[in-house]
């Protein structure tokens, strides 16, 4: 004892209304800058709050955020958004629809901001804001919530690229009260539209994912989105420690290269997805978290977020099939040769790509590698690296098979949508969009069908039939369903979402949803 | 020489458990799969993280997979690591420094500059960054990236050497036979550095195992392959520690040590032979003769 | 790699030569020489550093787009992507004019914007680091060679006895143990079982950096850990060099002179025979400060703490080539500071360096 | 009796060794007195220095005194004290004030780092506890000024003296306090003829003026004779002959000091074929039996490869060869 | 002298740059004009204190380095650093023998392989095994069976220095050159040694340069003595006559200061050491003194011994000087 103030329990904290979390993507230490284009500083994805917001625990529902309500015009272009009253900056001043405008505006007029998916913003009304696309985008609003709106007043003069900002003004619950490089805190507003928030203040702590585990275990930090060993350290305490899975609509995968032999052939894509026990997967990644996490269905589509939207006969995941899958080799013309794929007496050799800083992806790619060795004889050479490597592999399409989740939570067309063919490139240049290089016309057409529709009922007939081309095509072979894992020590907080079937998700990396997140909490006791 | 090398229980026990990880590196795998049979990627899915039983002498990871067998195969990886990088590196420095000391001059010159530059590079931050370009080639590049950046340190040392022996009589006289420089090289001169060089080798070998652990440690070692980098590294990664899980994070860390104790040892030896002033009496000899020294003087009194 | 072998000799430049009755005759010309040689040096290594880390596969765009996929949970739109690669993708220039380019930045003092924390220039991002690595490695150094050359000096006084047949083995021992093994171990140790000190970071996410005491404690306290982790993992190479030089040094004949001499023990030990001794553990003590700013990368990977390994990792795991880039020059220009430190200390060390008067 | 400095007796010194010991000096004994200069002559690895160290009680591992006794009586002390069972405190005491030494290198026995003048005055200070800075300074001046030097160089470091200067500083530094037996290891054989008469010149003054007896160990028989009182032939670990300069120089008893005496080629005297000593010194770990010379020994006989001679006295030497043996002394005449 | 110099150094002066501590560079200005003759058959011995430039002239003869003004000559014919087979060439001629045998002898190889090494080198075509034999039975390492095997440390200092010199002989060599060839050897086994090398000369007809700091063992091999001073060569000529009637002060004092047993002879039993006046020490070849390089020393200075080497006076017997004192009686003369 006698030593330092980190180790010791802010056990005063809750009665002075603290909560600290981890500061989204675990940054060893912070740097000073609340840039909402640039900056990475905790904290700014509360400050800043965007017109709309989706919530990803109810299948990627849109919900008014700074825009009290929306209409679409008749040609599905122009959607005219009702400002909220009563928005204030934390600097005192009103939100406008001058501010939205020309925050809209900004990102169309400087491509280095960029992001703009719509092709015009106008002022319609005192506080009414129409933006327009260039075709039926009921589709598209949901990228507005990645645009935060700033004051106009503040940024008008300011280089949106190349100004620090240190001291942020947003609509925000909470404003900046102390920078450190290892911690920021904020207080909360008293004139935030959304109420008095029962946290009163808010701390980013730096830690990460080498030393999360032990900050929670001795109690520093009350909650994080982070992959740790959540069931020993809910088994630690249960009574006070609490798992809290995100579901986000993530898909483990093994994505497969379309783009280049042999993964070009479907009827290797199917062979291999035959070939994996996704049941055997889904246990072992398991295996630090207090619950199962469920086989994917084959649709590709997290049963979570997407209830009622999967095709029922795709609703079971796919079953492993040693059998039919070295069938499917064959009648395609392929062989095994010392453990190499060959076909008219071409070798294939397979190479799986796996970021070693993402231990459960690592995990994954150790099991498929094995079982498809045990199951097809064939030797998949696995290479690690680190993640920035991976992912620049992946890019460019450097890789045959790759372990990564995919799927979003943001609606069914999003998620379809990562498997645009148009949107994808060839293997060499770099594919931001569909690294998987999957292509099919029919299936692109249907996005396209899905894009101009805001009818829910039509939305989930194009779904169903694109789930039926994924699931025949196997663009890549979907493992199990997941989420963003958090962790939440009730001893100071309660008032957490509900484990099983939450309401909204509690995830510090999502602005809108940490908000909702603060906004339901009290203190324990 | 030899003899004498291998006098010392240093020496020897220093070599013993060497050559034990040698045949540990060489046999293991075979070993593993055709005797024990167990795999170090085999990942049993419904053993996670079980301690040692008899099914998993040294229980298994957090993925399933036996620990036993990793340690064996490892040896291999982490040994081949030290063994490319010590044989590159200390080549380079043989080349390089012997080089230099002898030729003296321009080509003197350009070498002691080219191994400055060397020492002056981000040595392991080099590394670091080039090993994760490879995309974990395996522990034959990560050993020949680790030698490629390490062989400057041995070099200066050597080109003095190599420049006082050059003017060592021996070499001098042979030179006035007419002697050809590069036998002079390797039969006068290369001959006597030997010591240094095996020293340089030993050291670096046991810098390029710990090197490459290093490298694992940072998430830039093969993924296909074991080795006791990786070994901690994913059990770090599995928070074997704050899990309690002690069999998976002790042994590769302790073979190290192990392994780098035994190379430190043998080490010892070569220092004593190398430095003769560093041979000391054993002190039981001389505590002896003079107890004895003062029994005679009593008796004759 | 460092072995013990190599200690005896000084710096980078030529081992001093001995003829000592040179007298001063063209020291500009030397100095000229020398400086020149460092500016050699750097240039070179200022070059590796720009092509290698960009030889690399991948560029910090793809790298952000990866980062903004995983955190959203899908790929950014198509307008998204268009900006990020407009700000950071890879230039249109060659990369020969780039090379250029950062030359020219680099004469007037100018390290450009970090590309992961853009845009925030790197110098602020360096100073920010600079000094927690200077401290932390700076002091876990400094300490390591005082207990090790001590020891050393012990150990070495009587070679052979108890305290060397247990302190020397044993001392090598731990310094090949994997320093991130050991560090781990500590850290779960006196972190987490007996919560004797804090598990990560630099200082209390409370306290505010500045002179104040709250502040100095609490940065204390958080690089204790982290400091006697590397010393332990250090000391024992200083240990061993220093004790080979010891018992060569107590065979010359000024040690046996100083004990004909009737001096007490002490004085032999210390004014005579470790005074020699030290020499070269000295300069190899200049030189290991070269080796701070690259040396702590696994450091301060564990400990997460807030410096210059930190920063590198950082930078290499986003293609952040600027910060790269800074940090590497960094490490040369403190390895080069390091070295014509030694040369100066050996020579006002060894008076056989000095000229005669 | 009273004039005997020092009474070595039956010393011997063994290096240890794992396999087998060396004797470096074999039951050595003799006697120096008040004064005088004796002169330790031998070839190489006859254990002059070995002695020499065991003398001073300098010895280190792995080298042990083994038997015998050093009996010092140095000025002011009544009964004789044997060096040999003193440990390393009480030897402190006798250290450099009775007891000096110098060492065949200047160059190795002066502290590199330290300047001259602080070798001086740390030796200076720890002995007389009263002398201040200022008082140990002007003493080293004072000593330097005894050998030639200047203030000056007591503030040169070792190196930049030159060997000559250094020697002669390590033989100030020996008298610096007043010792009465200063022993000199080759103190010259490092430096030039012309310095080497001067460095020895200035010793046989301050000898005469200080009245402190030297062990001069050199293996220059020819300089030896011309300076010593009297000579120690050492061959083999053994004193073989002791007597004075002057008959070891005109009548070598022992065949090996008469094969030394010849070994040198006159500088005046006519030139004549000379042939030194055939063969090459005994290695110590293999040594010959009986009479270590025998086989190099041009009269040799019978019990020569048997039996070891002692050293006894012949007139007003001593010698250890069965030609001067009494029981044996009809072979002589024959 | 009846036939003509095999070897010659012809006026040849040398200069190293040595760089100090910090990067400092000097010149030593190691010899100055030298010219000394190596003739078949004969010894010339050169004497002088330590650091007077004997082992650079040595080196010079052995082309280990470019004389940095004169030239060497063998037979007549200028002879410049070489390489490769041409060196072999010249070092077919002449061979060195060096100071210390504990060091000249590379302690890894055995003498088989000194030996067949330098039979090897140069070509030597009998039959190799015998020829070794027959050297080693030229220097009396007899039984020769016994020592073609051994390795350095298992001979003595007197063996080795014979093996060095039937390595050297192994070439068979017209010159050779002996730098210090005894000094680091026992008192006892120096006769021997310099009892062969007077052998190899007078039956091998070899031309010998024997260097040496005892001017009695000069007297003692050599016909021929010269005495070197800083660098320069003071005086020469038939070694009697050098010893016995000195000319150059520095001669003198070297020979006053060479112990000398029998100058005792006279006072029986007491030790009679003769001192000598204080002369101060040889000076730094950095910055030479000028002129005569030993007038700080010298007793006898005069004034222009400050200023200029003095030239050359011969006496009829060949002996000569380079001495103020006789310069100008002879140019008075
Ligand atoms: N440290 C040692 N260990 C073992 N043997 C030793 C050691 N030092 C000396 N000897 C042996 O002791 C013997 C005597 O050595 P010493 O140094 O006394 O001879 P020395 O007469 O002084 O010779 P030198 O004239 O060469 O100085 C030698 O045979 C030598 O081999
Ligand atoms: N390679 C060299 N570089 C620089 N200086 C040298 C070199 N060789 C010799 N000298 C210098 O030249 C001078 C003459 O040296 P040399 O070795 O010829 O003397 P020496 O007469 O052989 O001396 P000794 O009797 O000690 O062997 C000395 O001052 C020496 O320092
Ligand atoms: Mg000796
Ligand atoms: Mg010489
Ligand atoms: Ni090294």
């Amino acid at each position: 004892a006698g030593c330092t103030s980190g180790a010791t329990q802010p056990k005063s904290a809750a009665a002075s209304g603290t909560l600290t979390v981890q500061a989204p993507n675990s940054p060893p230490t912070f740097v000073d800058n609340f840039n909402p284009f640039t900056g990475e500083a905790p904290g700014l994805n509360i400050i800043y709050e965007p017109l709309v917001a989706s919530n990803r625990a109810k299948g990627g529902q849109l919900v008014p955020w700074l825009a009290e309500s929306w209409t679409w015009s008749a040609d599905g272009r122009t959607a005219t958004f009702k400002l909220r009253p009563g928005v204030k900056f934390s600097d005192g001043s009103p939100l406008t629809a001058e501010d939205v405008r020309w925050t809209y505006d900004l990102r169309l007029k400087n491509p280095k901001v960029g992001g703009a998916s719509y092709r015009a913003v106008a002022i319609t009304g005192k506080d009414t804001v129409a933006v327009t696309w260039k075709d039926p985008a009921y589709q598209q609003l949901g990228d507005l919530q990645d645009i935060p709106i700033i004051r106009q007043q503040l940024w008008a003069n300011r280089n949106p690229i190349t100004y620090v900002d240190k001291s942020p003004v947003g609509t925000g619950p909470f404003k900046l009260t102390k920078f450190s490089p290892q911690g920021v805190t904020m207080t909360d507003r008293a004139d935030y539209w959304g109420g008095a928030f029962q946290v009163q203040n808010l701390k980013y702590a730096a830690a990460t994912s080498a030393n999360i585990q032990t900050q929670l275990q001795n109690g520093s930090i009350d909650f994080c989105t982070c992959d740790v060993d959540a069931k020993s350290y809910v088994a630690g305490d249960p009574g006070k420690r609490k798992f809290l899975m995100a579901w986000d609509g993530a898909v483990v995968s093994v994505l497969l290269n379309n783009g280049k032999a042999p993964f070009d052939d479907v009827a290797v894509r199917r062979a291999f997805a035959l070939a994996v026990d996704n049941e055997a997967v889904a246990k072992l990644s398991s295996s630090k978290l207090p619950i199962i996490q469920a086989p994917a269905s084959p649709s590709g589509l997290n049963h979570h977020v997407y209830d009622g939207w999967i095709a029922p006969d795709l609703s079971a995941p796919r079953k492993q099939d040693v059998s039919a899958a070295k069938q499917a080799l064959a009648t395609a013309g392929y062989t095994v040769q010392n453990g190499v794929l060959t076909k008219a007496g071409k070798q294939y050799p397979v190479r799986y790509v796996a970021p070693s800083d993402t231990p459960f992806l690592k995990t994954v790619a150790q099991l498929v590698v094995e079982q498809i060795k045990q199951s097809l004889g064939i030797n998949v050479q696995l290479v690690g690296g680190p993640g920035s490597n991976i992912s620049a592999a992946i890019s460019k399409g450097n890789y045959d098979m790759a372990g990564n989740w995919l799927s979003s939570g943001r609606g069914i067309y999003a998620a379809m949508n990562q498997f645009n063919g148009t949107l994808t490139a060839p293997v060499g240049t770099d594919a931001a969009s569909n690294p998987m290089r999957f292509k099919n016309a029919a299936f692109d057409k249907l996005l396209t069908q899905m894009s101009g529709t805001d009818d829910e009922a039509t939305l989930k007939k194009l779904g169903l039939q694109a789930q039926a081309i994924f699931a025949d095509q196997v663009p890549t072979i979907p493992l199990f369903d997941s989420g963003a894992a958090g962790v939440a020590n009730t001893a100071r907080w309660t008032g957490w979402p509900d484990a099983e079937k939450p309401d909204y998700l509690a995830n510090t990396g999502s602005g809108t949803e940490f908000i909702t997140t603060l906004k339901n909490l009290k203190p324990a006791g | 020489m030899v003899l004498r090398f291998l006098s010392g229980w240093k020496v020897r026990a220093g070599l013993t458990v060497f050559l034990l990880f040698c045949l540990l590196a060489l046999l293991g795998p075979w070993f593993c799969s055709s005797v024990l049979h167990i795999s170090p990627t085999a990942l049993d899915v419904d053993s996670v993280s079980t301690p040692p039983s008899a099914g998993h002498l040294l229980g298994t990871t957090a993925s399933g997979q036996d620990v036993l067998a990793q340690l064996i195969t490892g040896a291999r990886q982490s040994m081949i690591a030290g063994l490319v990088a010590s044989v590159l590196g200390t080549s380079i420095a043989v080349l390089v420094g012997v080089t230099a000391g002898l030729a003296g001059g321009v080509v003197d010159s350009v070498l002691t500059a080219l191994t400055n530059v060397f020492l002056t590079m981000p040595a392991f931050a080099l590394i670091f960054v080039i090993s994760g370009y490879t995309q974990g080639g395996g522990p034959v590049v990560i050993g020949i990236i680790i030698g490629i950046f390490g062989w400057a340190g041995g070099t200066r040392a050597l080109r003095s050497q190599t420049l006082s022996l050059r003017n060592r009589d021996f070499v001098v006289a042979m030179r006035m036979l007419g002697e050809s420089r590069v036998r002079l090289a390797l039969v006068e001169v290369l001959p006597h550095l030997i010591g240094w060089i095996s020293a340089m080798f030993l050291g670096g070998f046991v810098g390029g195992v710990l090197a490459e652990a290093g490298l694992a440690f940072l998430g830039l070692s093969s993924a296909s392959t074991v080795s006791w980098g990786s070994m901690i590294s994913e059990a770090q990664q599995g928070n074997a520690l704050l899990g309690g899980m002690w069999w998976w994070f002790a042994p590769p860390g302790l073979c190290i040590a192990l392994l780098g104790a035994s190379v430190t040892l043998v080490n010892f030896g070569i220092d004593e032979i190398s430095n003769p002033r560093l041979r000391n009496a054993r002190r039981t000899l001389v505590r002896r003769a003079r107890q004895a020294a003062v029994k005679g003087a009593d008796s004759d009194e | 790699m460092t072995d013990p072998m190599m200690a005896s000799e000084a710096a980078l430049a030529e081992p001093a030569a001995k003829e000592q009755t040179a007298r001063p005759r063209r020291r500009t010309s030397y100095l000229g020489k020398r400086l020149g040689f460092y500016l050699l040096v750097t240039w070179v290594a200022v070059t590796l550093n720009f092509f290698i880390p960009r030889l690399m596969p991948g560029d910090p765009a793809t790298v952000m787009i990866a980062q903004i996929t995983q955190r959203t949970g899908q790929p950014p739109n198509p307008a998204t992507v268009e900006s990020i690669r407009l700000l950071f993708g890879s230039p249109d220039q060659s990369l020969i004019t780039q090379y250029w380019g950062y030359l020219g930045q680099l004469i007037h003092g100018d390290l450009g914007l970090s590309i992961s924390q853009y845009p925030v220039p790197v110098a602020d991002l360096v100073m920010s680091a600079l000094p927690w690595t200077l401290m932390l490695v700076g002091s876990a150094t400094a300490l390591a060679f005082v207990i090790g050359v001590g020891l050393g000096i012990l150990v070495g006084w009587r070679p052979g006895r108890g305290l060397d047949s247990v302190v020397t083995p044993l001392s090598t021992v731990v310094g090949v143990v994997p320093y991130f093994w050991v560090a781990l171990l500590a850290v779960w140790i006196f972190a987490v079982k007996l919560r004797w000190a804090p598990v990560s970071g630099g200082y209390a996410p409370d306290a505010t950096p500045g002179f104040n005491l709250p502040f100095m404690a609490s940065a204390l306290g958080y690089g204790a850990l982290p400091v006697a982790t590397i010393v332990f993992s250090a000391f024992g190479g200083w240990v061993f060099g220093q004790r080979n030089m010891m018992v060569t040094t107590l065979s010359e004949d000024y040690v046996l002179l100083a004990r004909a001499k009737g001096l007490p023990g002490w004085t032999v030990m210390l004014r005579y025979a470790a005074r020699n001794a030290l020499l070269p553990s000295v300069t190899n003590f200049a030189l290991a400060i070269g080796g701070l700013v690259g040396g702590s990368l696994l450091t301060e990977i564990v400990f997460s703490y807030p410096g210059m390994g930190f920063l590198l990792f950082d930078a290499v795991s986003n293609r952040d080539y600027p910060t790269m880039q800074a940090v590497f020059l960094l490490i040369t220009l403190t390895v080069l500071l390091a070295n014509f430190l030694a040369d100066s200390l050996y020579v006002l060390l060894d008076p056989r360096t000095r000229e005669a008067s | 009796m009273s004039d005997d400095l020092l009474e070595v007796r039956g010393l011997t010194v063994e290096y240890v060794a794992e396999g087998g010991s060396v004797r470096a000096c074999d039951d050595v004994s003799f006697t120096v007195r008040r004064g005088e200069i004796l002169g330790v002559a031998g070839e190489s690895g006859s254990g002059k220095s070995t002695l020499i160290t065991a003398l001073t009680r300098l010895e280190r591992p792995p080298a042990v005194t083994t038997a015998g006794q050093i009996l010092f009586r140095p000025h002011g002390v009544a009964e004789p004290i044997d060096l040999v069972p003193l440990t390393e405190k009480q030897l402190r005491k006798h250290r450099w004030r009775d007891l000096a030494i110098v060492m065949q290198s200047a160059m190795n026995a002066l502290n590199p780092v330290l300047r001259l003048g602080a070798q001086f005055t740390d030796v200076l200070r720890h002995h007389d506890r009263g002398l201040g800075r200022a008082g140990a300074e002007r003493r080293t001046e004072e000593l330097l000024s005894l050998v030639g030097l200047t203030a000056a160089q007591a503030r040169s470091y070792p190196h930049e003296l030159s060997g000559g200067t250094r020697q002669r500083a390590t033989i100030a530094l020996a008298l610096a306090c007043g010792a009465d037996l200063v022993v000199m290891d080759e103190p010259t054989t490092a430096v030039d003829v012309v310095m080497q008469r001067q460095i020895l010149a200035n010793v046989l003054r301050l000898r005469d003026e200080l009245g402190f007896a030297v062990v001069l160990v050199t293996h220059d028989l020819s300089l030896l004779v011309e300076l010593a009182d009297r000579i120690a032939i050492m061959y083999a670990g053994k004193i073989v002959e002791v007597g004075t300069a002057h008959d070891i120089y005109h009548r070598p008893s022992h065949p090996y000091t008469a094969g030394l005496r010849a070994s040198f080629p006159p500088l005046h005297a006519p030139v004549e074929r000379l042939h030194g000593i055939p063969g090459t010194p005994p290695d110590l770990r293999r040594l010959p039996s009986g009479c270590a010379f025998h086989p190099r020994c041009p009269k040799r006989f019978e019990p020569c490869d048997s039996v070891v001679p002692r050293l006894s006295a012949v007139g007003d030497q001593e010698v250890a060869c069965h030609l001067h043996s009494h029981d044996r002394s009809e072979v002589v005449d024959a | 002298m009846p036939d003509p110099a095999v070897l010659e150094a012809v006026d040849v002066s040398m200069r190293f740059t040595v760089r100090g501590g910090l990067g400092r560079t000097a010149t030593v200005r190691a010899l100055e004009h030298v010219s000394l003759r190596l003739h078949r058959g004969r010894t010339v011995a050169l004497v002088g204190e330590s650091g007077s430039g004997k082992t650079t002239l040595a080196r010079l003869f052995a082309l280990m380095y470019q004389p940095t003004s004169g030239e060497i000559r063998l037979r007549g014919e200028p002879v410049g650093v070489r390489r490769g087979s041409t060196a072999r060439a010249y070092y077919s001629e002449v061979q060195m023998v060096l100071q210390d045998p504990f060091a000249s002898l590379n302690p890894m190889h055995t003498v088989r392989h000194n030996l067949r090494r330098a039979l090897r080198l140069h070509h030597f075509d009998g039959d190799l095994e015998e020829r070794m034999h027959e050297l080693l039975r030229r220097v009396s390492l007899t039984p020769t069976q016994d020592f073609i095997g051994k390795l350095p440390h298992e001979l003595s200092g007197g063996q080795r220095q014979r093996v060095s010199i039937a390595r050297a002989l192994a070439v068979a060599p017209k010159v050779l050159l002996g730098d210090e060839p005894i000094s680091m050897l026992d008192v006892s086994m120096r006769l021997d040694l310099l009892n062969l090398l007077a052998s190899l000369r007078d039956e091998e007809g070899l031309a010998l340069l024997y260097i040496t700091h005892d001017i009695a063992s000069a007297r003692y091999l050599a016909e021929e003595i010269c005495v070197m001073y800083a660098g320069q060569l003071v005086e020469g000529g038939p070694a009697e006559q050098v010893i016995q009637n000195p000319q150059h002060p520095y001669t003198k004092l070297l020979l006053e200061a060479s112990p000398d047993p029998a100058r005792t002879v006279s006072a029986a039993g007491q030790s009679s050491f003769l001192p000598i006046a204080d002369a101060g020490e040889p000076p730094s070849l950095i910055d030479p003194p000028g002129g005569c390089r030993f007038h700080p020393r010298c007793p006898v200075a005069k004034a222009e011994c400050r200023t200029a080497f003095p030239a050359r006076t011969s006496a009829a017997d060949g002996h000569w000087t380079n001495c103020w004192l006789y310069t100008s009686e002879s140019e008075a003369s």
